[in-house]
């Protein structure tokens, strides 16, 4: 029997095999690793060392990658990533106080996941939609206009939400 | 053989009669916002309730999405144009305003003076 | 464009002619100028990041940095303005303000390239120190320490790491201001790819890469006087270590060393050029054995440690083609612990055996459960060219006037084919010397085998033994020894025999000797070549050239090994490597 | 919550007129000297003969583009356009178009570009009426998921024309002449880059569309893609076609899933149109596009980087020489222009390099667009001619700053960028003038500060986000621009010290010139131009420990007048205890204590706290 491991693996194997036939190879990493982050959420140790042995690029290379752009995870996320924007329109509009303000709440500093992994607070830079600034991007979903205090009436909707 | 420019001559006109086909010509065409900010202030349901309006029965009227006109503090907008007549473009569209458009501009013809974009 | 044709540069105002095609740095170092410099190095690719090299280029808005940017006919160059002067020894100080300030007792004190840059450009204040990076040291290696607080980014390492020796253990992780050099995941580097040739330690212009020093141990074994202290030296140890004590390259200091280490208190003081000759008459008889059929071909040597822990790693497909021979260092430590106690009448767990090597990766060799003789260790602890320079020094022996002594038998007297053990392709020359004569009964009269010697990446050569063409090869780093077995690997016929060693130069460039000095660079080439010189003059020297002419070495099998590859030999000179699987594993090396 | 923009209220202050007809009538540089003012008031003179000025709206445009033929004046619905328009012919209009509804055919002219579809529907739009949307003419009026709305816009004639009359060598011609300067900030000359990578060695060359759109607060690109991809793929075929590659790359910010999908479903309709693949439109011609995703990382805008991350690198950028149009992806040849650079091309084709050039200023062609963002009442998209001038755009176009606020100052450039101040309100929008002035084109943000807006504080929140962007790789950018930041947060937490300024000065210089690519060498720009331009600011802040727009929290002092009752409610809401008081007396901040939040001052109903 198959476990969910063992598919998303397969997947990520088809990729890499149907990558490997493209011209410069090697080139296609960063989105080897995309592929990946969609599949696992974030990009787990030996999922990296399967790319390397998978690809032949030595795992140090896709660890550089991996740990040099933001968007890719190290880490587990929680149920609901959190990106604040924090481009110029909504620093301007208060972005920053927003930030703070979640930060206490969730206890926890950007870039971590809350213990009980409901929520990953991230900074984004422009979401391009600076005409509702200040924004936050709950996972796929846009909320604008926000102040301190209706961003944390949203979190506690969403852990509400959750249970 | 015909060159690339007599081949795009035909490829527009076939788009066009595609275009055509779709109902270009109803008495009004309706354009919703349907970029990434658009649908952040909530452009998505606006359409929903356009499709709707259609699927219910809304007659003579072409509805399309659209990219971003670069008018950020008004989105969403959607445009009603009828030949003839000066394009209404209107702002900060919810989902009120949506089903208002729908009764009294698409089926009366009464443009809503107060949420046009000057 | 043809690349000898000359441009006209100006440099501060003075005209020069110059080849097209040459980097400004190379161009103003053939006429007398020494931009200061940093990230850069000959033997690796251009990084442009450290900026130190910059200078001023009339009509360009920013400053060029020398190590890139290419001349151009007309170009006006400025080297030395007030303006660049005060930019360079800011960009120091900017280095500097996210650097230890522990220079005293830092292990590159006067050694580091860093602090003489600071010297160099006047830094006598700091004006805008904050924050800095602090990260645990990685101490899980055998061999080699990461200090990533003293490094500076210059990315030097993860060059050699990646391009000389494509061994690919370390890489920059995270970006901006948190950018640290580490192995993949940041694994303790014992976890990973790396095959402790120490090159990082070599080639990093401070302290961030070093070895895992044992001196402080040493001195209290050396205390103790209810032990037998035993030290081997290794061959390209003595024609580098004047380096340490401020003599120009290519001295060869084996007497003033033997003199040495009794003086620091080592009872015996062997020489890893006798086991070297055992290993010949080892590896020669093995190569016979298998040219005849018996074991497959291409035969590879596996006297170097980090060679041995690369193919592990890397090529476990060529296991079987690898000699069953332990290297030198260790037929000695096998030899310390069984034939020798033997002959002074000691048990072997009273003897405490001690190499001493230009390499880390003997480090990690030595504590090898493969090399254990009878369950205990052949060879106790294992210091480097640097290390026993610091306790040389720090004793207060004077190693540079001493009175030269030998070394004692019975495993002291070796020929010049152990000498050249050293330097990259001596350890196939000393072969072939002794296989030649072994297969024939004839003596090779002709015995400096030219083409085996230098520094180019891969050599070869064909010797005739018996009107039977033998084909050799010799690579001397990792990525070259890489490449060399993709040949192999494709055209397995090719050669008969090869031999690698893992560090650039051979043993004399190995990741354990001095520190360049103050006018040189680390893995300079006339550097090695001094040092390779010095033991070929050994070699030269020597009435005995091959190893089977070495007495001792016939005692040796006389008294006790009965014949090469007998039944005592393959018990205490032969053993096998098995495959690893570190972390991030990849095949081939990733070419 | 989230959606708070439910209001039944109208969306614009001023009272619409309702009119059947509007009169957009250019008042561009080149239609004013012609006198277009003089018809004004024609017009108005004219409709009230008629008796039909309550049925018109008259509205001033900016350029329209046709310059040659001006003046020009149309007339809505129907997008009718009369040029050469005399103060004697007002008169036959108004009667012939409005009162006889027949267009007075003598002055009607059919010259046709790209642009002027957007006009049919946003002609009257106030906030559109200075612009020019050249890149963005699409963007707004088609369906961008269908390739048929674009082919009805003449979409992928460019390319057929080309293909059709053109040599690669005619094209580069063309771009040259067109006077296009590259629009992903720095201004090179497209014709130029093009030129170079045609005339590099080598049998294979790349073409990119860098679309890592980074700056915070701009989005030009991703409206550009949102809106109409086609035109972007266009841009790439006729670039690819004029270097001579056969593979183009998309480099797209992974941040941007609709742009992405977007383009893949535009990817992919040209494939099945035979826009790209082998021998397009039945010439000799085969290309083909890739798209690449960005992970998060700023400086892969800047070239070398990008093509770094292309092959899978880490971006870190490359020392230059050699150059990308030599040396680029994979070692070969390679020409990368940005999102709205390609949009361009395809209207410098069919509207020709001339008519392009007759647009803009001497030295910069064309158009620009703008993210305005910050302390204004229309925010959003701005596209207009080169030569507009800071001032139109902030107050004709964006309708000026919101709550009766005094402009304080604009930044343009983004974190490479600096900030102009009212006096240079008036400097034109082109590459040379807007660096004369002290700041810089850049990819096209544009902040508008009120005085409410501390600029210590801004060159802090900028150099912060260069300084989290820095690839790390040479040590000015990767160690002093985070010492910068140091002493940048040091001054707007209160512990500035004198020599501050004379330190950011001086690292400053360094680094601009001393970095290895763009983004270190450009980092101390918002900190140099407000140091040159807001210099007291920052002795204010250090000196005096003061922020006059009360930004740097850490500066502020909270203390109670003589205005208090002692009701106790600001001592309720105090989260550390630092009032004190005795009901009905007067009651007292401890400064050690607060830690200025600011609650007292909200439940306050007597004005009795201070916050200095």
């Amino acid at each position: 029997m198959k476990t969910k491991q063992d598919e998303k693996m397969n997947l990520l194997e088809e990729y890499m095999q149907e990558m490997k036939k493209q011209p410069y190879a090697e080139s296609q990493l960063i989105g080897i690793l995309h592929k990946a982050q969609e599949l696992y959420g974030y990009l787990p140790e030996d999922v990296m060392e399967a790319i390397a042995y998978g690809m032949n690029i030595p795992a140090a290379r896709i660890w550089g990658v991996a740990s040099f752009y933001h968007y890719f995870n190290l880490e587990p996320v929680g149920k609901y990533t959190l990106s604040l924007c924090l481009g110029t329109a909504c620093y301007v509009k208060g972005a920053g106080k927003i930030l703070d303000r979640m930060r206490e709440y969730l206890n926890v500093d950007v870039g971590q996941t809350t213990e009980d992994r409901l929520f990953t607070l991230q900074e984004a830079r422009c979401l391009g939609a600076c005409g509702l600034a200040p924004v936050l991007m709950v996972n796929d979903r846009i909320y604008g206009k926000l102040t301190p205090d209706s961003t944390i009436e949203l979190l506690d909707k969403l852990k509400k939400d959750a249970k | 053989m015909k060159n690339p420019l007599e081949i795009i001559k035909v490829k527009r006109a076939e788009a066009i009669n595609r275009i055509l086909g779709r109902g270009y010509f109803s008495t009004k065409r309706v354009y919703v916002g349907m970029a990434t900010c658009e649908i952040a202030a909530g452009s998505a349901d606006v359409m929903e309730i356009f499709q709707t309006a259609i699927k219910n029965g809304l007659v003579d009227v072409y509805l399309s999405q659209k990219g971003c006109a670069g008018r950020c503090n008004l989105e969403p907008t959607v445009e009603v144009i009828e030949e003839g007549k000066i394009p209404v473009k209107y702002g900060l569209v919810d989902a009120g305003r949506a089903h208002e458009i729908i009764e009294r501009h698409l089926k009366k013809g009464e443009v809503i003076e107060e949420w046009v974009i000057q | 464009m043809a690349k000898d044709s000359i441009v006209t540069i100006y440099i501060n105002e003075k005209e020069y002619k110059v080849k097209e095609g040459q980097t400004i740095m190379q161009a103003a170092d053939s006429h007398g100028f020494k931009i200061p410099r940093l990230c850069y190095h000959p033997k690796l690719s251009i990084e442009g990041a450290c900026r130190v090299c910059i200078v001023e280029v009339e009509g360009m808005k920013t400053y060029a940095a020398s190590c890139a940017c290419p001349v151009a006919e007309g170009m006006r160059i400025h080297t030395n303005t007030k303006e660049l002067r005060r930019a360079r020894r800011d960009i120091v100080e900017l280095i500097l303000d996210n650097h230890p300030k522990d220079c005293h007792t830092c292990e590159r004190d006067g050694n580091c390239e860093l602090q003489r840059l600071a010297y160099a450009m006047g830094i006598r204040h700091r004006h805008f120190e904050g924050e800095r990076k602090h990260y645990e040291k990685d101490l899980s290696s055998e061999s080699v320490i990461r200090d990533p607080d003293k490094c500076i980014l210059c990315g030097r390492c993860v060059r050699i790491c990646s391009e000389v020796q494509k061994v690919n253990a370390l890489g920059y992780a995270h970006r901006g201001f948190k950018t640290v050099v580490m192995p993949a995941f940041n694994a303790p580097f014992s976890e990973s790819v790396c095959s402790n040739c120490g090159q990082c330690i070599n080639v990093c212009p401070t302290a961030s890469f070093v070895e895992k020093n044992y001196t402080q141990e040493l001195f209290e074994k050396l205390d103790n006087p209810d032990i037998i202290k035993i030290a081997q030296i290794a061959p390209s140890v003595r024609a580098a270590i004047g380096e340490a004590f401020g003599l120009p390259p290519g001295r060869a200091m084996h007497g003033e060393l033997a003199a040495s280490l009794r003086k620091l208190g080592f009872d015996y003081v062997f020489d890893t050029q006798f086991s070297a000759d055992l290993t010949i008459m080892e590896e020669a008889s093995e190569f016979l054995e298998r040219l005849q059929g018996n074991g497959p071909l291409p035969m590879i040597t596996s006297c170097s440690s980090a060679w041995m822990k690369y193919v592990e790693h890397f090529h476990p497909d060529f296991l079987p083609n690898i000699s069953t021979c332990k290297s030198p260092m260790a037929m000695m430590g096998a030899l310390t612990k069984t034939y020798f106690p033997g002959k002074i009448k000691k048990k072997p767990e009273e003897i405490f055996s001690v190499a001493i090597m230009c390499c880390t990766a003997k480090k990690y060799e030595a504590a090898r459960p493969e090399l254990m003789v009878d369950g205990i260790r052949s060879v106790d602890l294992v210091v480097t060219t640097r290390e026993i320079a610091w306790m040389i020094k720090s004793a207060g022996i004077d190693l540079v006037n001493i009175k030269p002594q030998d070394f004692d038998a019975p495993l002291g007297i070796s020929s010049g084919a152990g000498a050249i053990f050293g330097a990259t392709g001596g350890v196939m020359e000393a072969a072939i010397r002794t296989a030649y004569e072994l297969y024939t009964g004839e003596t090779l009269l002709d015995i400096e085998l030219a083409s085996l010697r230098g520094f180019h990446g891969i050599k070869e050569a064909e010797i005739v033994i018996d009107g039977k063409p033998i084909r050799v090869a010799v690579a001397h780093g990792l990525g070259n020894a890489q490449e060399l077995l993709a040949i192999a690997k494709k055209d397995p016929k090719r050669y008969h025999f090869i031999e690698v060693m893992g560090c650039p130069g051979g043993c004399i460039g190995g990741g354990g000797q001095p520190y360049a000095t103050a006018n040189s660079i680390p893995l300079d080439e006339e550097c090695l070549a001094k040092r390779a010189e010095a033991l070929y003059a050994i070699d030269r020297e020597k009435t005995i050239r091959r190893s089977h002419d070495n007495p001792d070495i016939q005692r040796l099998y006389r008294e006790y090994l009965g014949r090469p590859l007998g039944q005592l030999s393959h018990k205490l000179l032969h053993t096998h490597y098995g495959a690893k699987l570190p972390r991030g594993i990849i095949v081939g090396g990733g070419e | 919550m989230g959606d708070s923009v439910t209001t039944n209220q109208p969306i614009e202050k001023r009272p619409r007129k309702q009119v059947e007809y509007n009169i957009i009538l250019c008042s561009g540089p080149s239609c004013l000297h012609n006198k277009s003012s003089e018809l004004y008031t024609e017009i108005v003179k004219q409709l009230e003969a008629f008796n039909c000025q309550s049925k018109v709206e008259i509205i001033l445009s900016g350029c329209l583009g046709m310059c040659a033929r001006g003046p020009i004046m149309v007339i809505n619905p129907g997008y009718i356009l009369y040029g050469d328009v005399g103060v004697n012919d007002v008169h036959d209009i108004i009667k012939g178009h409005i009162v006889d509804k027949t267009p007075f055919s003598q002055k009607v002219i059919h010259e046709d570009h790209l642009f002027n579809r957007f006009y049919r529907v946003f002609g009257d739009v106030k906030f559109f009426g200075k612009q020019m949307r050249i890149a963005l003419r699409n963007c707004g009026i088609i369906d961008p998921e269908k390739i048929d709305d674009y082919l009805s816009v003449r979409g992928y004639e460019a390319l057929a024309k080309v293909l059709t009359d053109y040599s690669p060598a005619e094209v580069i011609h063309q771009i040259q002449d067109s006077g296009l300067r590259g629009r992903g900030g720095a201004g090179f000359p497209t014709g130029l880059k093009w030129k170079l990578t045609a005339d590099a060695e080598g049998e294979v060359k790349y073409v990119i569309c860098n679309a890592d759109e980074g700056d915070p607060g701009a989005f030009m690109d991703r409206s550009a893609i949102e809106g109409d991809p086609h035109s972007i793929i266009e841009g790439m075929l006729i670039g690819g076609y004029a270097v001579g590659a056969k593979k183009g790359f998309l480099y797209i910010r992974a941040e941007y899933p609709l742009a992405i999908k977007r383009l893949e479903k535009a990817l992919t309709a040209a494939r099945e149109q035979n826009f790209l693949g082998d021998n397009i439109l039945g010439s000799n011609y085969s290309f083909d596009i890739e798209i690449r995703l960005g992970a998060g990382a700023f400086v892969c805008g800047e070239e070398t980087a990008l093509i770094q991350s292309i092959e899978g690198e880490r971006g870190m950028p490359r020392p230059r020489p050699p150059y990308p149009s030599v040396r680029g992806l994979f070692d070969k040849p390679t020409l990368t222009n940005n999102v709205e650079t390609w949009a361009n091309i395809p209207v410098i084709i069919l509207d020709g390099a001339k008519w392009f050039s007759t647009i803009g200023t001497k030295s910069s062609k064309g158009t620009k667009v703008f993210a305005v963002a910050g302390n204004v009442e229309n925010t959003g998209l701005v596209e207009v001619p080169m030569g507009t001038t800071l001032r139109e755009i902030i107050f004709d176009i964006c309708g000026g700053i919101p709550g009766n606020r005094k402009f304080k100052a604009l930044q343009t450039g983004g974190p490479s960028g600096g900030c102009l101040t009212e006096d240079s309100l008036d400097t034109q929008v082109d590459y040379e003038s807007l660096a004369k002035a002290g700041s810089f084109m850049g990819s096209g943000g544009m902040i508008v500060m009120d005085d409410t807006t501390c600029m210590v504080n801004v060159a802090r929140y900028f150099l912060e986000f260069t300084q989290n962007e820095s690839c790390g790789k040479c040590t000015p950018c990767r160690e002093g621009t985070k010492r910068m930041l140091e002493i940048l947060t040091r001054i707007t937490d209160g512990r500035g010290e004198v020599k501050d300024i004379e330190k950011l000065e001086r690292l400053g210089a360094m680094i601009s010139k001393a970095s290895l690519c763009g983004l270190g060498r450009s980092a101390p720009n918002p900190v140099l131009s407000t140091l040159s331009k807001f210099r007291n600011e920052y002795e204010d802040h250090i000196l005096h420990k003061k922020c006059t727009t009360g930004s740097c929290q850490a500066m502020l002092t909270y203390s109670i007048n003589d205005q208090c009752i002692g009701c106790g409610a600001c001592i309720r809401v105090c989260p550390v205890n630092a009032i004190k008081g005795i009901k009905r007396n007067p009651h007292t901040i401890d400064s050690e204590l607060c830690i200025k939040c600011g609650e007292c001052m909200k439940v306050c109903k007597f004005r009795a706290i201070d916050r200095v």
